[in-house]
């Protein structure tokens, strides 16, 4: 591709889990937030027109590689938006990397993406297993929190999730027992592996799951008064996982999150925006990742503009050189190995009783600055990184 | 040893809500011959009806109990009234691929309504709590479950096999001409059956709403193991999956124990084992 | 299987037609990667052979198998196996991958063969679901992720598949090939006594057939050709996912061959591409897919059970052109 | 007549110009007969002539069906099955129907009553000694006869006052048979009305008062008791003999 | 001249769950000869042609044919050594053709069965034979309907033209005449007699007349064991017979 906005026109492609179990935290509020960030941009950047087209991906990796390949081959898409879930996630990275376009990644955690599967095209926006695991998982350790035995989900993302966990408990001086995988998803009754984590004694049990698992797992635990004794950490806890497990079975969870709508005034406005949209039908408050969305959309468009072409090398560049500044994130940053660093949130799920209302769920315990809420370069195998 | 008791009882929680489950789709399945993939689409009405009632009318656990039942019954006599009695004369794949058609039409139309991510369903107040047992904490709610489950399973079986009505519906699924030519009113025989089995799937579905997440997914997990359970008993034969229920529910509790990634492929190797064996199920009468 | 059958059975055209119908779908076949997306066009082609092949079992033996996925995906997994670590050429890894499911349908086969109906179907989805949990924990397969960036290479170490269309017509070949080899069965001695078997078993065995061999034969027949389509299918997309093991598989395949029309030589194909339109033209509605995908099969059973050729078949049949 | 002497019969059976279609194939063309009160009557015809059919349409188990067919008195064109059989009607099918997921007496004590004064269980097994014998095995599990035996005995518990027996010597020995034909004769006693579909002439003859003759769909011809000797050529030529 | 006999069966015997079906039998038939077997009903016939085609397997006793044990042969196997049967409830494939019907008989003999390469069309030769088996039972006419379609008379006609088509040395037919018409039953008496010629044939038959006028050997089941053997002539008088099987009237002659 030569300069200039090829083909006249820049296509995003809002790739995401539209019916599946991720559907109400990323799904058609991803799309959205796609929307709301064209708009807000005007619709036109160097006077072409941007589109935002959006598909299924049911959460399997073939659906998305091909959905991928038709876009690009087919309708000449930019850039690949969210792709919630790592395994479509890693499905879609060899297609952008071969094709030369941009995938700008908010759902999915594993670290893989910008570590030794890393290519020079990805942007990982919004949060990865590392963050997570070094949020909840020092913090927790910090406070006390010793040991730890792990519930995990037995695929990818919940296996990296609890290993990265286990390292940072480590490192932090705290020991993990043990840990049960259950096969995901066919597991609805968690109870067994709730009554192995009460025997193991540990004091906090690490759920290393997501979505519908973390909710089952959650009720179990609390139903078997595992939470009288022992202490959940939710490894990746989104807002909507909380207004379906409702405060009173959710109070007390700790979670780290890249975003929380009452964080300040220019979430809140934001936030209120998304809610309040037409297309929004559930009235929901934008989880992490929809923000997420916005604010890759928002700024890849940024990086367009300031490019002059949607040329992906160009784009990437720019992408890396400009700093993020927006309700998302403040003073956030591109690494070589495509990995965007900006602050986390420790929050602790409130009580019924200190809730003023619906979607009122978490305190900030803290900010964790991007410096430690992220892996340093160094630290992240990506080859292409390391070279430059 | 201690976790080992644990383990046992909680296979036994699961097995007796597995029975539950398989009785309803054992009574259509056996009775009708109609493989009502459906099922699971329907315990999730039950559930969500319950969760609805709860969210928009305020009407408690309770009543509930009942109220959605007969609610997901009553649409299980009309899908049978207007489409499903004119498959029964059919192979019941037909049956199987119509009721898989419903399931996606029932799970989409609710998902596009209430998400995914499901809802919050309390226990009632009086089931809160529990009991410590000498190897485990064991909460009133599912002692309840197990209770209900028993009482209702052995019910439905002592009505239909100690009944006519069970071998009038037995002789209709084989030729329900021939048994309307001895004047028994066949249709109406079916659409009460398919209601009544209906009816059950939801009810199950109530009462799994203060356990598990009240989502549209949540029955498409279960359906495939309730066949297996269903098929494993023996077709048609209710005391079958009653106890085979309950077996498997064991079975699977031990193998989340001893090694979990096999818990959810267990059922079906036991399946296939018992009909290399026993051809109709270990229960089931040979045709 | 009743209704089903007699679909089946009265595939009653003069040979002349079918031949021209043929000729002309074999010609839009070769043009029509100019006109729509090619890997969509390849993924129907797999997925029709596939159909076809189920319905060899389904529509002229009257076994429905609910666990063909495992052999659409071993053989998958095998071939993109061998093709991205052994470095294999793709011919070789499509000739394991069919070894492979055959070999597993002499398993599968010998073992459930003895039964028949719902039972047959339980004890094949038994075993599938067996192969699925081997696809989930064995180390090569890549759990969850699956397979990916799987090189399509060079055929015969020549002519490089890399290339859109020389991928296209490759497959092409492939389906032609699978295709006519079911045709074939179907039109031959072995299908006759296939048909007869369906009819009435005691009544073929009296007349000196051993029904399980043929039926065991059919079996293998089927299992190869479907890993001949999932072994394509893992080169088309470069890649192979736990999806092409899972039972939803086995249930779309079903899916396909009653939409197409069971027991009719076009109607898997036809099934197959339905199904695919439908999820391809359909994704960007979200959960209304799930609902019209849903109505289709509703509406398909109560009205057009003989699916859409047999349907197509059964007016010829009454108004003959 | 079932006897000379008594009072004008009553009207139990009327068939008006009955058609019958089994999906696309027209059957029967326009059937007429009736049979009275205490009246035992046959249909006899050539294979496929369409006695099986007629006995279906009058209970509405043939696809669509027009015509009128009173049962005492009372349409019943318009009628579901279930509802005509509880005018009083049993009914013994030429493929027996014996249901292989029910025990033998299971199957035996299935039907309904319908009306009153049926045989009592003893009674049957006392005309039926194979079925005490075999009861507890299942249904299909009986030898030919034995089921045939089964399909007959299981309508005359129903106290039924019509029945419509189709080839109910099929395949049973000669003694059954025989002993069948005290049965009948017995059930005529009692008031009962049969039609009976027979191939067996021989067994029919001397029971029936009169013969329907039936012929693609149709009623040919009718052949009282007392013109019976007189007509034989002319059912020969009919039954192709 | 060496044992005419073709087929022996040596103390068989058949229980189900506890119950005697079959109790003790031996039979000889002998080559050439239309043999049959009759006996009240329940008495253990079919079940004997069910021991005997290997349908069911024997609870003892032995089986012997062209003097070679086949007490544990497959039933395939059995058939093709050309020991074929007819079944009492009429037994065709209804969704073929009547043509095909008998095709898939002679089909065997070609050798091609599993030839799943070959086209169908090398089965045209085998019409001719057809056509001319099916002209045997006046079913020419009807090669083309669906068996399906037939009356049940007819059904039964063109199941004996689907065993004939096998050639079978020996031809065990269950109730041949069951449920046809009286210008049927003539006809396949006929038809009976005319193949018996080079054939042994061992019927069961519940129509006196029929076996009157076909058979030379008559054993009489009765509650699984023989009761009686011999000619028609002597069986008809055989007073235990008369009362197990024929009863009080003479046998029916055909009206
Ligand atoms: N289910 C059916 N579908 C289509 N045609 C049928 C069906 N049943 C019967 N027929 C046709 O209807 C005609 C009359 O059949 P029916 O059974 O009444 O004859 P029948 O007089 O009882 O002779 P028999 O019972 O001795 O064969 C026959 O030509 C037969 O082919
Ligand atoms: N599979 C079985 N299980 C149990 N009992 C059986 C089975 N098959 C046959 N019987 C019994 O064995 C006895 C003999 O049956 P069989 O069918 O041989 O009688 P048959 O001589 O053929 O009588 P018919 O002349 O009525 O056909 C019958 O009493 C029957 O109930
Ligand atoms: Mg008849
Ligand atoms: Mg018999």
């Amino acid at each position: 591709q030569g300069k200039g906005i090829s083909d006249g026109v820049v296509k995003l492609g809002v790739l995401t889990d539209m019916t599946g179990y991720y559907s109400d935290l990323a799904g058609p509020g991803s799309v959205l937030a796609a929307k709301m960030a064209v708009e807000d941009f005007g619709g036109k950047v160097d006077g072409k027109p941007i589109q935002v087209v959006s598909a299924d991906h049911q959460l399997k990796a073939d659906v998305a590689s091909n959905t991928a390949r038709k876009w690009i081959d087919e309708q000449q898409v930019d850039a690949l938006v969210d792709l919630v879930s790592s395994s479509t996630a890693l499905a879609v990275m060899p297609i952008v990397n071969e094709k030369k376009r941009i995938a700008l990644f908010s759902g999915p955690g594993t670290t893989a993406i910008t570590g030794d599967k890393c290519n020079p095209y990805t942007v990982h926006y919004t949060y990865n297993n590392w963050a997570l695991a070094n949020g909840t998982g020092r913090e927790v350790v910090e406070q006390g929190g010793k040991s730890w035995f792990f519930i995990t989900a037995d695929y990818a993302f919940g296996k990296s999730l609890e290993e990265d966990t286990s390292a940072v408990v480590k490192a932090a001086g705290g020991k993990v027992l043990g840990s049960v995988r259950f096969p995901s998803p066919g597991t609805t009754d968690f109870s067994s592996y709730v009554l192995q984590a009460q025997s193991s004694g540990a004091q906090i049990i690490g759920l290393a799951n997501a979505g519908q698992d973390t909710v089952n797992s959650i009720k179990a635990a609390t139903e078997y008064g595992l939470t009288k004794s022992q202490k959940l950490a939710g490894l990746l806890i989104f807002i909507s996982d909380i207004h379906s497990l409702g405060l009173q079975t959710a109070q007390g969870l700790y979670a780290t999150t890249a975003f929380y709508w009452d964080h300040d005034d220019a979430s809140r406005k934001w936030a209120k925006r998304f809610q309040s949209h037409p297309d929004n039908k559930k009235k929901a408050m934008p989880t992490m990742v929809q923000a997420g969305v916005y604010s890759s959309v928002r700024h890849y468009l940024e990086a367009v503009k300031a490019a002059h072409t949607d040329d992906a090398d160009a784009v990437m560049a720019k992408m890396r050189e400009l700093p993020v500044n927006d309700f998302f994130a403040q003073n956030g940053r591109i690494g070589p190995d495509g990995l965007h660093r900006h602050d986390m949130y420790l929050v602790q799920v409130k009580t019924p009783k200190e809730s003023k209302g619906p979607w009122d769920y978490y305190k900030i315990l803290k900010t964790i600055p991007a410096s430690q809420a992220f892996p340093s370069v160094e630290a992240q195998k990506c080859p292409i990184a390391v070279k430059k | 040893m201690q976790a080992l008791f644990g383990q046992l009882l909680l296979g036994l929680i699961n097995g007796s809500f597995y029975a539950l489950l398989s009785l309803g789709l054992s009574i259509i399945f056996g009775l009708l011959n109609v493989v009502n993939f459906a099922h699971g689409a329907l315990y999730m009405s039950g559930a969500m009806v319950a969760w609805l009632l709860a969210q928009y009318l305020g009407i408690g656990y309770w009543p509930a109990l009942l109220l959605a039942p007969a609610v997901v019954g009553l649409v299980g006599v009309v899908i049978e009234r207007t489409m499903l009695r004119r498959l029964y004369q059919l192979d019941n794949l037909y049956g199987l691929l119509f009721t898989f058609g419903l399931t996606l039409v029932i799970e989409g139309l609710f998902h596009e309504q209430y998400g995914n991510s499901g809802n919050p369903y309390p226990v009632p107040e009086v089931l809160q709590g529990g009991v410590r047992l000498p190897f485990m904490y064991l909460p009133e709610y599912r002692a309840w479950v197990v209770v209900v489950a028993m009482i209702v399973c052995f019910g439905s079986w002592l009505v239909i096999e100690r009944t006519k009505l069970g071998s009038y519906l037995r002789a209709g699924t084989e030729n329900p001409r021939l048994v309307q030519a001895f004047g028994i009113n066949v249709p109406l025989m079916f659409t009460i059956t398919y209601g009544f089995g209906v009816a059950l799937a939801a009810f199950a579905g109530v009462m799994a709403a203060p356990i598990y997440q009240v989502s549209p997914g949540m029955g498409s997990n279960l359906i495939m193991v309730v066949f297996a359970v269903v098929v494993i008993g023996g077709m048609g034969s209710i005391l079958g999956s009653i106890l085979t229920g309950v077996g498997l529910g064991v079975i699977e509790g031990l193998t989340r124990y001893f090694y979990p990634p096999a818990s959810s492929v267990v059922i079906f190797v036991i399946m296939a084992l018992v009909l290399l064996v026993r051809p109709a199920g270990l229960f089931g009468r040979q045709k | 299987m009743s209704e089903a059958l007699r679909a089946g059975a009265s595939v009653g055209w003069p040979v002349a037609r079918v031949r021209g119908a043929f000729a002309v779908m074999f010609v839009a076949g070769l043009v029509l990667p100019f006109f729509v997306y090619p890997v969509f066009v390849m993924n129907v082609l797999c997925m029709a052979l596939f159909a076809s092949a189920f319905n060899l079992l389904l529509g002229y033996c009257g076994l429905l198998s609910f666990g063909h996925a495992a052999f659409l995906g071993a053989a998958g997994y095998l071939c993109a196996h061998a093709v991205k670590d052994w470095g294999l050429p793709p011919e070789v890894g499509l000739l394991l991958g069919v070894l492979l499911s055959a070999g597993l349908g002499l398993v599968i086969g010998g073992l459930a063969i003895r039964r028949s109906g719902i039972y047959f179907a339980m004890i094949t989805l038994g075993l599938a679901q067996v192969v699925y949990f081997l696809a989930v924990q064995l180390p090569f397969t890549g759990g969850d992720d699956g397979l990916q960036g799987v090189p399509r290479g060079k055929l015969l170490g020549l002519l490089s598949l890399e290339g859109r269309y020389a991928m296209y017509y490759f497959v092409y070949a492939v389906f032609l090939a699978g295709f006519f080899a079911i045709y074939r069965a179907i039109h031959s001695p072995f299908g006759h006594v296939l048909r007869s078997i369906r009819e009435n078993e005691p009544r073929a065995l009296s007349l000196g057939y051993d029904v399980d061999r043929y039926k065991l034969m059919a079996f293998v027949l089927s299992a190869a050709l479907a890993g001949l389509a999932g072994a394509t299918k893992a080169l088309v997309f470069q890649s192979e996912t736990l999806t092409d093991v899972h039972w939803h598989m086995s249930g779309e395949v079903v899916l396909m061959t009653l939409l197409g029309g069971m027991g009719t030589v076009m109607g898997p194909s036809v099934g197959a591409l339905i199904v695919l339109v439908l999820q391809n033209y359909l994704s960007g509605f979200g959960s209304w897919v799930t609902v019209i995908t849903g109505l289709v099969f509703v509406v398909g059973v109560l009205a057009f059970r003989r699916g859409f050729v047999g349907e197509a078949i059964a007016l010829a049949k009454k108004f003959p052109f | 007549m079932a006897s000379p002497l008594a009072a004008p019969p009553v009207e139990l059976l009327r068939v008006t110009d009955l058609h019958a279609f089994y999906g696309e194939s027209h059957i029967l063309h326009g059937v007429d007969f009736s049979v009275n009160q205490g009246e035992l009557v046959t249909l006899l015809g050539r294979n496929g002539s369409g006695r099986t059919t007629t006995l279906k349409a009058i209970l509405g188990l043939t696809g669509r069906r027009t015509g009128s067919v009173m049962m005492n008195g009372r349409e019943t064109v318009h009628l579901p099955t279930h509802q005509i059989v509880h005018l009083g009607i049993g009914y013994c099918p030429e493929e027996r129907g014996i249901f292989s997921s029910l025990s033998a007496e299971e199957n035996l004590m299935l039907l309904p009553k319908v009306g009153g004064g049926g045989l009592s269980v003893d009674e049957l097994y006392a005309m039926f000694p194979n079925l005490r014998e075999r009861r507890h095995s299942q249904g299909t599990r009986l030898s030919g006869g034995e089921q045939q035996m089964l399909a007959v005995a299981r309508i005359l518990r129903v106290g039924a006052r019509l029945l419509l027996l189709d080839e109910i010597t099929e395949g049973l020995a000669p003694v059954i048979v025989q002993a069948l034909g005290r049965v009948v004769r017995q059930l005529k006693e009692r008031g009962f009305t049969m039609v009976l579909v027979e191939q067996n002439f021989r067994f029919a003859a001397p029971l029936a008062d009169r013969h329907y003759v039936v012929e693609h769909g149709r009623i040919v011809d009718m052949v009282t008791q007392h013109e019976l000797a007189s007509s034989m050529e002319k059912l020969h030529r009919y039954l192709g003999v | 001249m060496v044992d005419d006999t073709l087929l022996e069966t040596r103390h068989l015997t058949k229980e189900f769950a506890g119950f005697v079906a079959v109790n003790d039998v031996s039979l000889r038939v002998r080559r050439g000869t239309i043999h049959a077997l009759i006996g009240p009903n329940g008495a253990g016939k079919t079940t004997v042609f069910n021991l005997l085609t290997r349908f069911l397997p024997a609870t003892h006793g032995q089986i012997l044919y062209r003097g070679e044990d086949i007490t544990h042969a497959r039933p395939a196997e059995v058939a093709r050594r050309g020991l074929v049967r007819s079944f009492q409830i009429s037994a065709v494939f209804p969704n073929l053709t009547v043509l095909e019907n008998v095709r898939v008989a002679l089909q065997r003999k070609l050798g091609t069965s599993f030839h799943f390469w070959q086209s169908e069309r090398s089965l045209d030769a085998l019409d001719e034979r057809a056509t001319e088996l099916l002209a045997q039972v006046d079913l020419a006419s009807h090669r083309e309907l669906l068996a399906v379609e037939l009356p049940y008379g007819r059904k039964r006609a063109l199941e004996l033209a689907t065993t004939l088509a096998l050639e079978p040395e020996l031809l065990l037919l269950d109730e041949p005449t069951q449920g046809m018409g009286h210008e049927d039953v003539g006809r396949v008496t006929a038809l009976i007699q005319r193949v018996a010629r080079d054939r042994t044939v061992l019927m069961v038959e519940h129509n006196l007349s029929v076996v009157a006028d076909l058979s030379h050997v008559i054993t009489v089941l009765a509650r699984g064991s023989v009761l009686a053997e011999g000619p028609y002539a002597d069986i008809s008088r055989d007073r235990q017979v008369l009362e197990a099987y024929i009863g009080s009237a003479e046998p029916e002659a055909a009206v």
